[in-house]
């Protein structure tokens, strides 16, 4: 192995980091925070509410990323009268909001599927028990039902966020240069594909150990009842009310 | 007469094909303490659930402090119209579950202020204090900080009951308050709910002991196959059944 | 001599090689790949695999020859051999008929930075001043993307898509002003019906990073099976069966003239 | 599209079944992969722990498409020098779509892994003890108590993992298999009309989607059995 | 005197910092019924939980049938050296849990013949039958198809007896088992296991029941603290407590 060639392909590599990350993390929030109104609609029992979520599930879950890239990018691409007319054209002209939309669309509606999970498995005997002390729905879903479908979704949603991560890469498909287009640009140029995935695929691990670590250390925290007893009880206020 | 606290008038429930409340009605003034007794099955603790609405009942009307609970048909059946009416009434009216029910990703004192805190929004300092003091009256400071799953089975039990009286109801629900307790702490629990009576407060307890029925309810009511099969002072349950079932009932034992 | 030669090509490059609904493939490499192995007396197997893996693929040994419209440039020497180029084409603008690039001076006039490097340069610069600011797409790591690097960075936005179709599409939707490709690639586009309102336009431009054209890829270190391909090549050239071959499929003869 | 001679529908239809095919074995392995990394990592041996994490992390973090180019070109370059070893010559292909059932396996098999770890995490201590009390040994508890119910709460998770394992699935067409999306690049390709293609495409993924989604929704419905809901 | 069928020697059980056994030694002999009574938090559950390995104990030895089941050290504090061992020996000992743990994705019936059909391997048709039977005597036939969660408190309590029972055990360990029923089913429980002990199955029960601890066991065992605080036979124990503080735990109820 080459490695001069590794690390002059690392560096260049590393311009398209910030691009990459920018993407994820946008696409992450507003996917999260989309995912949970649809989780909500989905388990709402009004059918006006339901359906409409189960559809936008079933459509985004269903099809392919890249197609979704495509056909956002490309496709509304060619009904631009239209979206001229709307006013919308400055948004979906550049290809950075609209992999945006795309990403953020799809990981809404596969995590909106894991937090419809974790809901569920909410033992109904805690629910009910603060039904009783008189909690309002959104203190319900604040000081219960949150956190115990938090904890039981991390698992579940750390996968998403690292696919999510991957995904990226198929903005290049729209012209966007983040890691994995610059990767296939120097291919292109090389041929040592091998080499250049391996860099490439070492950055991406890089950002996904990072992902990772972070959640299972938000699980750790959040699940002091599955571990042992306190060693001695510590004197000071609840741990984390 | 005073205005009963909580009522209840021909409540019916049913589960599938299940009728398990066949109309019941019953009414609780300010320090009524009112035992339920009735074989396993027999819709005590459904009664209860009904009472705050935890089980929407198919028929029948729930007063509480004067006011009706508004239900409506919805199209899962019976439901509340108002859902903050509830809310309101179930910050006034506290319940001890048979199962207990302890938030498993809270610890003991975190489970007795939540509600406080969060739902009837006192400040957490007197919150807090009063808490701690709750647990040594049921006798588990110490376990303060610990979760629920590190708990023996009565600490779960005392727990709950700290929990339920921590929102300092007007009206408290007792499923079998003392299933797991021994005959010490049973006679403890007694006696706090006792001195519970005895401030107004009113109370609605399930249980199978006998002693806590005759001695200290101010009302005892014999539930059998969803109907009330007899009801009355305790004097007059005990010293003189007018019901057949329930004397074979309280001679049950072996 | 007997021996089978397996030769991969994309299947999804008109006109070079494409696929028939049936998944039959077809188009000027795939019939040139018939006769140069009939010239060379082998039996030819073609394989379809995709652009990405094509070049690791033949190394890894999965087949032994490529063609599939891929130009002889420098770095691709560096990996892979090549057989002598069977056809060359020059790189040209395709733009909007009323834009404001359509009167790009030039006029389909090609100029070769080998031949005649000051009129190539000259063209070039006359081109400048109305491609100012505007933006170009251009086909990722080709000879064109290469070139656009080369004499046109900072005059012109460069905008780099995968394949040729997308950035045919991005020309259509207005987010790109002209596009910069194989003139062959560009006419097939603009036979469409939705692009009746755009052209080629201004010079087109060929030698220098354009290279020597497009030829048979090989593993390296295989002499005999290059020298079968150069001389099948050399003898359909000089029979003039290449030329009839480029008419039939690119309308004009893009044959290397020696 | 269409049907005639001259028309894609039959090219694509064909791809289509390639692209399940290759899913649900790519699915299937992943589930033996995943369950035996679960297994690993909530198991008290460190290096076992290890060895599951490195695993799930290492394949969950880097571009699926560097494991499918080392699945194939690393499987056949292995392969073909061990024949070059015993004396044959030249290259050895590893079956295309074994390769890419295997790669698939192994990444989805990582997804599994977290899936079926949190599920796991989810059951009532209780059961697990009632059904040690009972003398079960851990084989049996594990088919009778703890896959039962990690299916309970896994099947969301899981139907998750298949969307993603039938999306992979496009990745491998690499090693030369011609499946849904490398249809529609060929397609698109060789009459330059994208659109028709993609929206074909998206079109046939849906309806694999509709069935599998009643699959899980049937599976999620049915273990769901005796479960109350709030 | 028979060789004990159940026997613990100096156990010790600690949670953390929490010593919950601080030398615990009992011996169970064939057709013995001891009761362990003690106050909540004094170890009984976790006593029970020792003698079939769910807790293995920090030291201390426990032999089932003549067997010393073999423990060491492991990486994480003690474990079974011999995991068949432990796995042929539970199978003797059948345990009622004081949280009932039925199977929550199995039906009541389901529950019952898990461990026969599929641990021990009996006829499928045989262990229904005798299932039935089971539940006819806890009085939940009707309830055969119904999953846990619609089950009464009382009525999951008996399904989790007659799982217990289903096993056909040696040794039956019972945690409270009678803790949600009401007087009569007390009674009808009571009866199940006197019959069991008149058939000479062993068994050990944490109860509160005075009455069954009085009445039907053959020896009582008072824990405190994590100490067998007093024990003997139910006439010498509550005719003449020798232990102070085991009679004012007799008599705490109110
Ligand atoms: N897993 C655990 N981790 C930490 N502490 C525990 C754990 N299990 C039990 N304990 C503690 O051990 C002590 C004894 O518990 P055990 O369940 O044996 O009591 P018990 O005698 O059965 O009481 P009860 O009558 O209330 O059921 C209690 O103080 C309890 O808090
Ligand atoms: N969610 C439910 N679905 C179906 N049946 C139910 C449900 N909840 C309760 N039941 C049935 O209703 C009947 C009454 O139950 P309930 O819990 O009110 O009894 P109980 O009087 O409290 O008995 P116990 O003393 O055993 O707790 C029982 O037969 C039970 O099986
Ligand atoms: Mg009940
Ligand atoms: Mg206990």
């Amino acid at each position: 192995m080459d490695l001069a060639f590794m690390a002059e392909t690392w560096l260049a590599l590393l311009a398209g980091l910030p691009l990459t990350l920018r993407l994820a993390g946008w696409s992450v929030l507003c996917g999260g925070v989309l995912a949970l109104v649809l989780a909500l609609m989905s388990l709402s029992r009004h059918p006006a509410l339901v359906w409409p979520a189960r559809a936008f599930v079933f459509v985004f879950r269903g099809t392919p990323l890249l197609v979704q890239v495509f056909l956002i990018y490309y496709g509304l691409g060619q009904f631009r009268p239209t979206l001229q007319a709307w006013g919308v054209w400055w948004f979906f002209r550049e290809a950075y909001w609209c992999a945006l939309t795309a990403l953020s669309l799809n990981t809404a509606a596969y995590a909106a599927e894991i937090i419809r999970g974790a809901i569920l498995s909410v033992p109904y005997g805690q629910i009910e028990a603060g039904r009783a002390c008189g909690m309002g729905r959104l203190t319900l879903a604040r000081r219960i039902v949150g956190p115990i479908a938090l904890r039981q979704a991390l698992p579940a949603y750390s996968n998403e966020i690292v696919s999510m991560v991957k995904a990226t890469s198929l903005a290049s498909i729209i012209t966007l240069a983040e890691v994995t287009f610059i990767a296939q640009k120097l291919i292109a140029q090389t041929f040592r594909a091998v080499e250049i995935f391996i860099c490439a695929g070492s950055i991406y691990l890089l950002i996904n150990i990072a992902v990772t670590r972070a959640i299972l250390g938000l699980e750790y925290w959040l699940s002091p009842h599955l571990r042992a007893a306190p060693r001695e009880p510590p004197a000071s206020e609840a741990a984390h009310a | 007469m005073p205005e009963p606290i909580v009522s209840a008038t021909g409540l019916r429930k049913r589960f599938g094909r299940l009728e398990v409340l066949k109309g019941v009605s019953l009414g609780a003034e300010p320090g009524d303490v009112i035992s339920i007794l009735g074989a396993s099955g027999s819709g005590k603790s459904t009664l209860l659930r009904c009472l705050n609405l935890l089980e929407v009942p198919d028929e029948g009307e729930i007063r509480v402090a004067g006011e009706s609970i508004a239900l409506r048909q919805g199209r899962h059946g019976r439901e509340p119209a108002d859902r903050r009416q509830v809310e309101r009434l179930r910050q006034r009216v506290a319940m001890v579950f048979q199962s207990f029910n302890l938030w498993s990703h809270m610890t003991v004192i975190e489970n007795v202020i939540e509600a406080p805190v969060h739902v009837q929004r006192r400040p957490r300092a007197e919150c807090l204090a009063e808490a701690e003091a709750l647990l040594a009256k049921v006798g588990i400071a110490d376990k303060r900080n610990h979760y629920p799953a590190h708990l023996s089975g009565g600490q779960q039990q005392r727990a709950a009951i700290a929990r339920a009286l921590a929102m300092r109801p007007d009206v408290m629900l007792f499923d079998e308050p003392t299933s797991a307790l021994d005959p010490e702490l049973v006679g403890e629990v007694l006696r706090v709910m006792r001195q519970l009576a005895e401030e107004g407060r009113t109370m609605l307890v399930v249980t199978h002991e006998m002693g806590f029925a005759r001695d200290v309810s101010s009302r005892v009511l014999f539930l059998e196959d969803g109907r009330i099969e007899a009801e009355g002072t305790p004097a007059a349950m005990f010293g003189n059944p007018a019901s057949e079932r329930f004397r074979r009932f309280v001679q049950g034992r072996g | 001599q007997g021996r089978t030669v397996r030769i991969a090509t994309e299947g999804a490059y008109a006109p070079y090689n494409f696929t028939a609904p049936g998944g039959k493939l077809d188009g000027f490499e795939i019939e040139l790949a018939a006769e140069l192995c009939k010239r060379a007396k082998v039996t030819c197997e073609i394989v379809q695999q995709d652009w990405d893996g094509i070049i690791p693929a033949l190394q890894a040994g999965k087949y032994d020859a490529i063609m599939a419209g891929m130009n002889i440039t420098e770095k691709r020497e560096a990996v892979i051999d090549f057989s002598i180029p069977y056809v060359q084409e020059a790189g040209s603008f395709g733009v909007a008929k009323d834009g404001p690039l359509a009167k790009l001076p030039g006029d389909g006039q090609v100029f070769n930075f080998d031949k005649d490097n000051a009129g190539a340069v000259k063209a070039l610069e006359a081109m400048k001043p109305m491609l100012k600011g505007k933006t170009v797409g251009v086909q990722v790591s080709t000879i064109h993307s290469t070139f656009l690097d080369k004499y046109l960075k900072g005059t012109v936005e460069i905008r780099e898509y995968k394949t040729t179709e997308q950035h045919d599409l991005d020309l259509l939707s207005g987010r790109i002003d002209a596009i910069f490709a194989s003139a062959s690639a560009i006419r097939g586009t603009f036979d469409k019906p939705d692009f009746k309102d755009y052209t080629l336009a201004g010079a087109r431009f060929s030698g220098d990073v354009f290279g020597r054209g497009v030829a048979v890829g090989l593993r390296k270190g295989e002499p005999a099976l290059k020298k079968l391909f150069d001389e099948a090549i050399a003898s359909m050239n000089a029979d003039g069966s290449l030329k009839a071959l480029s008419m039939k499929w690119f309308k004009s003869d893009i044959t290397i003239k020696s | 599209m269409g049907f005639g001679p001259t028309g894609w529908g039959p090219a694509m239809l064909r791809a289509a079944g390639m692209t399940v095919v290759v899913a649900v074995l790519g699915f299937l392995a992943g589930a033996v992969f995943g369950s035996l990394a679960a297994w690993a990592k909530l198991s008290r041996v460190r290096p076992l722990r290890w060895l599951a994490d490195g695993y799930t992390t290492l394949l969950r973090g880097v571009p699926d498409l560097l494991v499918i180019y080392l699945f194939y070109f690393g499987g056949s370059a292995a392969l073909s020098a061990v024949a070059r070893m015993l004396g044959g010559q030249g290259f050895v292909g590893v079956p295309a779509l074994l390769t890419g059932a295997l790669a698939l396996g192994a990444i989805s098999g990582a997804y599994q892994a977290e899936v079926y770890r949190g599920a796991f995490l989810a059951l009532a201590r209780g059961e697990l003890e009632a059904a040690r009390a009972v003398g079960m040994p851990p084989a049996l508890m594990f088919r009778r108590i703890v896959a039962p119910q990690v299916l309970r709460y896994a099947i969301p998770g899981l139907g998750n993992v298949w969307q993603l394992v039938l999306k992979e699935s496009a990745l491998i067409s690499v090693t030369g298999l011609v499946e849904l999306l490398r249809q529609s690049q060929i397609g698109s390709g060789s009459t330059r009309e994208p659109f028709p293609f993609y929206l074909t495409a998206a079109a046939l993924y849906l309806a694999i989607t509709t069935v599998s989604t009643y699959g899980f929704g049937w599976l999620e419905t049915r273990s769901m059995r005796g479960v109350r809901r709030a």
